[in-house]
């Protein structure tokens, strides 16, 4: 527990530094996406269920947000706690649906329900704007200055990483964790395995819905490739090259992949490629992630230092 | 190891000064030197153009030897994806790590109004080709500039251009890409067709990426139109077409793509598909003035295959020098004053006379209506069409939505 | 009288009847072996206890109560706990914790605990102490299950099942796959458990059978061939015949 | 009205066909190798271009849609050896974590070989125009490829009912552990099963040329799509998956008469309506 308050310390230190080494507006969205790879690992990481469709509460949440400030520029204790609220419900529909069938199958249907969603959010332009876009969503006045901004998604996305590690600690985490190994042992120790990978479910939506919602005050728009599925792919590749074995591994992870998408980027067009075989070697040979290589120098170095 | 951790610790902190210095978004600007941002899509479902519009900038920048009179101009890219998170975090770093004074692209309306939210809030000079009315509409700001002439402007140049061609045909059956410009457009052809004594006997929106037609061929062709009137663009109107001819619909009726790529979908489209096509266009390579001739010439050297420049360069060329002129007409890199040497001048551009009005930035521009030509007229696998009509008929006053361009 | 009751139970698989009306009753506080040659229909029977598997037919009743076709999460909290025949655990939670999903499971104050730490719910330590007494794995209890060795991940098996504080045991072939001196260890757990717990014991291990069973019931294409204490199966002609029978 | 909803349906099965066959083969590589081919739209996508290839370099329509999907085949083969292959020991989530990363690679590479600007092939001049059916005119080509993809459909199912290799496939889709106790090397069958899916996707991807062209993005596109026609089919189904791919096809088309924006979304409607009253799948036992 000590470890995890240093760890807490050390994310709070590098929010404070971030904003000096990187544009707000960014620093503010990797926080974003650290919400969402963080709450992607609680499916992934702790309960074992891969999750295809997280960009469904991404971008669910980030039309609740726009459309209430659009339409009636609502107030942001109104706005955040209604995706986090309407997320809970989607997510309790589809995570019900989706938990009826275990493995492969719920791969696809996660997957497949985003791709509903997308063409939802896509043909109903009347409503989301589909391919152009929500535009015109405006930050509340006191939050109009980038630097504001960047402190108040700070904040929250510090809150949401705590809430979430409570979870993760608490009895709830434990169950994830007991049905992401043997499924079969926890039903015949009690426990209702679908209620638990629901409960994992509707908690990773929750707070990747609340993620979406802050996501559209970032640039004013809610774009349609929000809810897109290759998000989905974006937001499983976060969870898995930062570590899914350790609570703060995605952190890292979201990290590395703006920062690795941005450099490259800059200097070859065809850059989803290089991602593309980051990717797959993480998959074929590094599957603990960059938490897995940290924790081998920090091995190394003690056993150096043990020696010397 | 003590000494290391030291030096170490030394070199994070001198890194991160730099990145502090180079990333703080509130850093003066180097005197006289002006960047300019070409935000193209290399990947994405527009990626086929992004290389395009990148060589079409560079033809522009390298006509001025990356100068505007006193002004050295430096060219920076970034990948827009087609997505707008993407392209407006693209840009907004570029802005702090570049100190990008100046926006040219990106490809797709979704996208450019999504940047032109970060030009706006940032303060730099955006211009936009795309088919969206917006930018010079709805959401008209005193830092976004419109190139493509007004989509009213353009269905009216088509709709004459075809009634001149095709003096018995009356009824028009449309197929319309599904997002709002294709709307805009679609409301504007059902306004002006009873002007030119047409009507519109139906029409079906497809979604954006569409590729297969046939079910909307079937629906258009049961209703025996006198033409295909298609308001999509790229792919999808390629699509349209190569399926509208498999069934047998065209060249038998006319088809009409009112606001297309011009080269770039036409070359996709075997001769016999293209040869009874009205082709409405921003920009075709033998229109006849000076810059358009040195464009069209220097552009071929550079593209692989030495083919003439579509939509996509010119536009990426005349984003790039309608810039330049901004710059060179202000004498400063100072974005705010560009911006008003820039509203309301005149410009001798790629695609004639270009006129940047004051009150909602959209440019008055020529817009361009082809006649294709069937194999046996053509001259070569290059030569897809004539020019039959040019308009630039500005879009009436009533009609635009930018009620206050705002202050700078 | 009879904790564990089973009336006329039929499960068929397509035109295959596994359980062909078998009706049983354990005693409270006895051990119940049932045998059976391979593909006799045991693990069938065993699941449609376990609420795994749904009858076709007939009634499963504990303590009285009818629980047929409870699902299997519903059955620790009326007191039936199990173990299974390939060692189920937890593989990358520690010891303890594996003992502590189970503890939990029966916890009374499961639904008001839900945001605490998992590891500061009281009532539950001395619980979880107990299970890893009685099966000899408190030294092991901070290290990964993944680590143990295949014995002691059999016993950790058995520590989950006893966390539960149940009335009723199913073991499902506890022995099987392990080592002489492992099988050895099992058995003698077995022993030390009978008498405070009741006991369901499926096995085809005849020398174990004999030696722990208070009653034995005999499985054979689906029905019960035979049933009574040890010495009396073991004399019995029908279930030599039908041990042998396959054997020749 | 009554020939509209007649030629929709014939379009519907057209389409439907090739989402079939594209099912089929997603259904064997999952049933038997219990993956979810993620990289199944790229090999159609390659399909496609190794189709466009071959007419560029050699010519020949006809020996395009023979040579290409055996090019895709090579490619399949490659992805299991290599890739997939070396993650049968880690859990079933990362070789589809692998297959998303191949996906993305390859369609790179698709723009980089061929460039980011899509193109066209014409159908063969015998083929080009359309005919009078009677109560609709139809495209020549796509009437073709409706007999062509049903004799495959019918071949694939000969081979899977009447012969030895394809019992052996069959038996890993009902129970891969059987497989194994009969003593067959189950790496080659794995490695025959995805040749086998990959060689449907390619041939899908080669027919589907003249009809909706070539762009890098096409196999993003159908990826999704084939997808649910799985899911609708029930798992491991392959009958289900013809069944379903056709009745997405006729979704889809039917589904543009009366409202052409929902033509997209109507498919995943149906899925979710599977779902709901038949989570195993229309035709799925599991």
């Amino acid at each position: 527990m000590r470890r995890d308050r240093y760890s807490f310390l050390l994310l709070a230190v590098l929010a404070i530094v971030a904003p000096l080494v990187l544009r707000p507006v960014i620093a503010a969205e990797i926080l974003i996406f650290a919400i969402v790879a963080v709450a992607n690992n609680i499916i992934l990481g702790y309960t074992g269920l891969l999750s295809f469709g997280q960009a469904t509460f991404f971008g669910v949440g980030a039309y609740i947000s726009g459309l209430m400030i659009v339409h009636w520029d609502a107030p942001l204790w109104l706005i955040l706690p209604t995706a986090v609220a309407a997320n809970v419900l989607l997510a309790g529909v589809i995570g019900y649906l989706c938990v009826q069938r275990i493995g492969l199958y719920f791969i696809m249907l996660t997957f497949a329900f985003n791709q509903m969603f997308y063409f939802i959010a896509y043909s109903w332009t009347t409503l989301t704007g589909g391919e152009d876009g929500l535009p015109g969503v405006q930050r509340p006045e006191w939050l109009r200055d980038d630097l504001a901004f960047y402190t108040f998604v700070a904040v929250l996305a510090l809150i949401c990483l705590a809430l979430m590690k409570r979870i993760v600690d608490s009895p709830w985490g434990r169950l994830f964790q007991a049905v992401r190994d043997n499924p079969d042992r926890a039903a015949a120790t009690g426990h209702n395995v679908r209620l638990i990978k629901l409960t994992s479910f509707v908690v990773a939506g929750a707070f990747t819905g609340f993620a979406g919602a802050v996501y559209a005050l970032l640039y004013g728009i809610v774009p349609v490739d929000a809810i897109y599925w290759l998000r989905s792919g974006d937001i499983v590749f976060m969870t898995l090259i930062g570590g899914s074995g350790n609570f703060f591994g995605p952190v890292i992870g979201a990290v590395f992949f703006i920062w690795l998408s941005e450099t490259v980027s800059l200097f070859w067009n065809r850059w989803p490629m290089i991602l593309g075989i980051v990717f797959a070697l993480v998959v074929l040979f590094l599957r603990g992630g960059i938490v897995e290589v940290l924790a081998r120098i920090a091995g190394v170095m003690r056993r150096r230092r043990d020696a010397g | 190891m003590a000494r290391i951790t030291r030096r170490g610790f030394a070199a994070t902190a001198a890194v991160a000064t730099g990145a502090a210095v180079t990333g703080f978004p509130y850093v003066v600007r180097a005197a006289e030197e002006a960047a300019i941002l070409g935000l193209w899509d290399f990947t994405g479902a527009y990626a086929d153009v992004g290389p395009l519009m990148d060589v079409g900038a560079q033809v522009a920048l390298e006509q001025v030897d990356y100068r505007a009179g006193d002004v050295k101009l430096r060219y920076v890219t970034r990948d827009g994806e087609t997505k707008a998170g993407a392209a407006t975090r693209r840009a907004e770093e570029a802005i702090a790590s570049e100190k990008v004074g100046y926006i040219i692209g990106p490809w797709s309306s979704g996208v450019g109004l999504a940047v032109s939210e970060v030009a706006k809030n940032n303060k730099v000079m955006h211009w936009f080709s795309g088919g969206t009315e917006d930018i010079s509409g709805k959401r008209c700001h005193r830092y976004g500039f419109q190139w493509a002439a007004n989509p009213w402007t353009a269905m009216d140049a088509v709709l004459y251009a075809f009634r001149q061609q095709n003096a018995n045909a009356r009824r028009l059956y449309l197929f319309v890409a599904d997002y709002a410009f294709g709307w805009s457009l679609e409301k504007y052809v059902g306004n002006l067709a009873p002007k030119y004594g047409m009507e519109v006997i139906g029409a079906d929106r497809h979604p954006l990426g569409q590729r297969e037609f046939s079910s909307y061929i079937l629906k258009a062709a049961a209703k025996n139109p006198d033409a295909v009137f298609m308001i999509n663009f790229g792919l999808d109107a390629v699509s349209a077409a190569r399926q509208l001819h498999s069934f047998g619909l065209i060249p038998k009726v006319p088809l009409i793509m009112s606001w297309s790529a011009g080269v770039e979908e036409l070359i996709q489209l075997a001769p016999e598909i293209r040869s009874n096509v009205i082709v409405g266009t921003n920009y075709y390579y033998t229109a006849d003035n000076p810059v358009s001739k040195a464009f069209v010439e220097a552009y071929r050297k550079k593209d692989k295959q030495g083919n003439p420049p579509g939509y996509a360069p010119a536009a990426a060329y005349s984003l790039a020098h309608m810039t330049i002129e901004a710059i060179k007409r202000a004498g400063t890199a100072n974005v705010q004053k560009a911006i008003q040497s820039i509203e309301g001048a005149e410009v001798e551009g790629l695609v004639g006379t270009i006129k940047v009005q004051a009150s909602n930035h959209q440019s008055i521009r020529p817009y361009f209506v082809l006649k294709t030509k069937t194999p046996k007229e053509s001259q070569g696998p290059l030569d897809f069409g004539t020019i039959i009509h040019t308009s630039s008929t500005p879009q009436p006053k009533e009609l635009n939505e930018c009620a206050d361009i705002g202050k700078l | 009288m009879a904790l564990l009751e089973i009336r006329d139970l039929h499960k068929n698989f397509g035109a295959v009847a596994a359980v062909a009306g078998v009706t049983l009753s354990v005693e409270q506080g006895s051990l119940h072996a049932i045998i059976g040659p391979n593909g006799a229909g045991k693990t069938t029977f065993f699941n449609c206890i376990t609420g795994e598997v749904a009858p076709t037919r007939g009634h499963v009743l504990f303590d009285g109560r009818d629980i047929t076709g409870s699902p299997p999460h519903r059955l620790p909290a009326l007191g039936i706990s199990r173990s299974f025949q390939r060692t189920s655990i937890f593989p990358r939670l520690s010891v303890a914790e594996n003992v502590w999903v189970s503890a939990y499971g029966t916890h009374p104050l499961a639904a008001g605990a839900m945001l605490r730490h998992a590891d500061t719910i009281p009532g539950l330590d001395e619980r979880i102490r107990d299970a890893l007494h009685e099966v000899g794995l408190e030294r092991h209890a901070g290290r990964l299950a993944d680590e143990l060795s295949h014995g002691d991940q059999r016993l950790l098996d058995f520590a989950i099942a006893l966390a539960a504080s149940p009335r009723l045991l199913l073991l499902d072939e506890p022995t099987a796959g392990l080592s002489r001196s492992d099988t050895q260890m099992v058995i003698e757990l077995v022993e030390r458990l009978k008498g405070r717990y009741t006991l369901v014991l499926i096995e085809h291990k005849m020398d174990m059978v004999m030696r722990v069973s208070d009653r034995i019931s005999v499985m054979y294409f689906g029905r019960l061939l035979a049933e009574g204490s040890p010495e009396a199966i073991r004399g019995d002609l029908r279930v030599r015949e039908a041990y042998l029978g396959r054997r020749a | 009205m009554t020939f509209l909803i007649v030629s929709q349906i014939i379009n519907g099965v057209v389409t439907g066909m090739l989402y079939a066959l594209m099912g089929v083969g997603l259904t064997l590589i999952l049933g038997v190798l219990n993956i979810p081919n993620f990289a199944h739209g790229v090999l159609y996508a390659f399909g496609a271009y190794f189709m466009l290839a071959v007419t560029q370099l050699i010519g020949g329509f006809w020996l395009g849609v023979l040579i290409a999907p055996f090019g895709v085949v090579a490619l399949g083969m490659l992805i299991e050896y290599f890739g997939v292959r070396q993650l049968y020991a880690a859990h079933h989530d990362y070789q589809l974590l692998f297959l998303f990363a191949v996906a993305l690679i390859l369609q790179e590479a698709i723009i980089l070989i061929w460039g980011p600007v899509g193109t066209s092939i014409l159908p063969p001049e015998h083929l080009a125009g359309a005919v009078n059916l009677g109560v609709t005119i139809y495209p020549k080509y796509r009437l073709a490829v409706m007999v062509i993809t049903a004799a495959i459909v019918i071949a694939l199912w000969l081979f899977l009912t009447r012969t030895n290799v394809g019992a052996i496939v069959r038996a890993g889709i009902e129970n891969r552990g059987m497989v194994e106790v009969l003593g067959i090397d189950v790496q080659k069958v794995f490695l025959l099963t995805f040749g086998i899916g990959a060689w449907l996707a390619g041939i899908a991807g080669s027919l589907a040329t003249p009809i909706m062209g070539l762009t890098p993005s096409m196999g993003f596109d159908i990826l999704p799509i084939t997808f649910v026609v799985v899911v609708i089919a029930g798992l491991g189904s392959v009958v289900g998956a013809i069944l379903a791919g056709i009745l997405i096809g006729l979704a889809q088309s039917l589904t543009t008469i009366w409202f052409p924006e929902a033509a997209q979304v109507v498919i995943y409607l149906l899925m979710g309506l599977t779902i709901i009253l038949r989570p195993q799948g229309l035709f799925g036992k599991r």
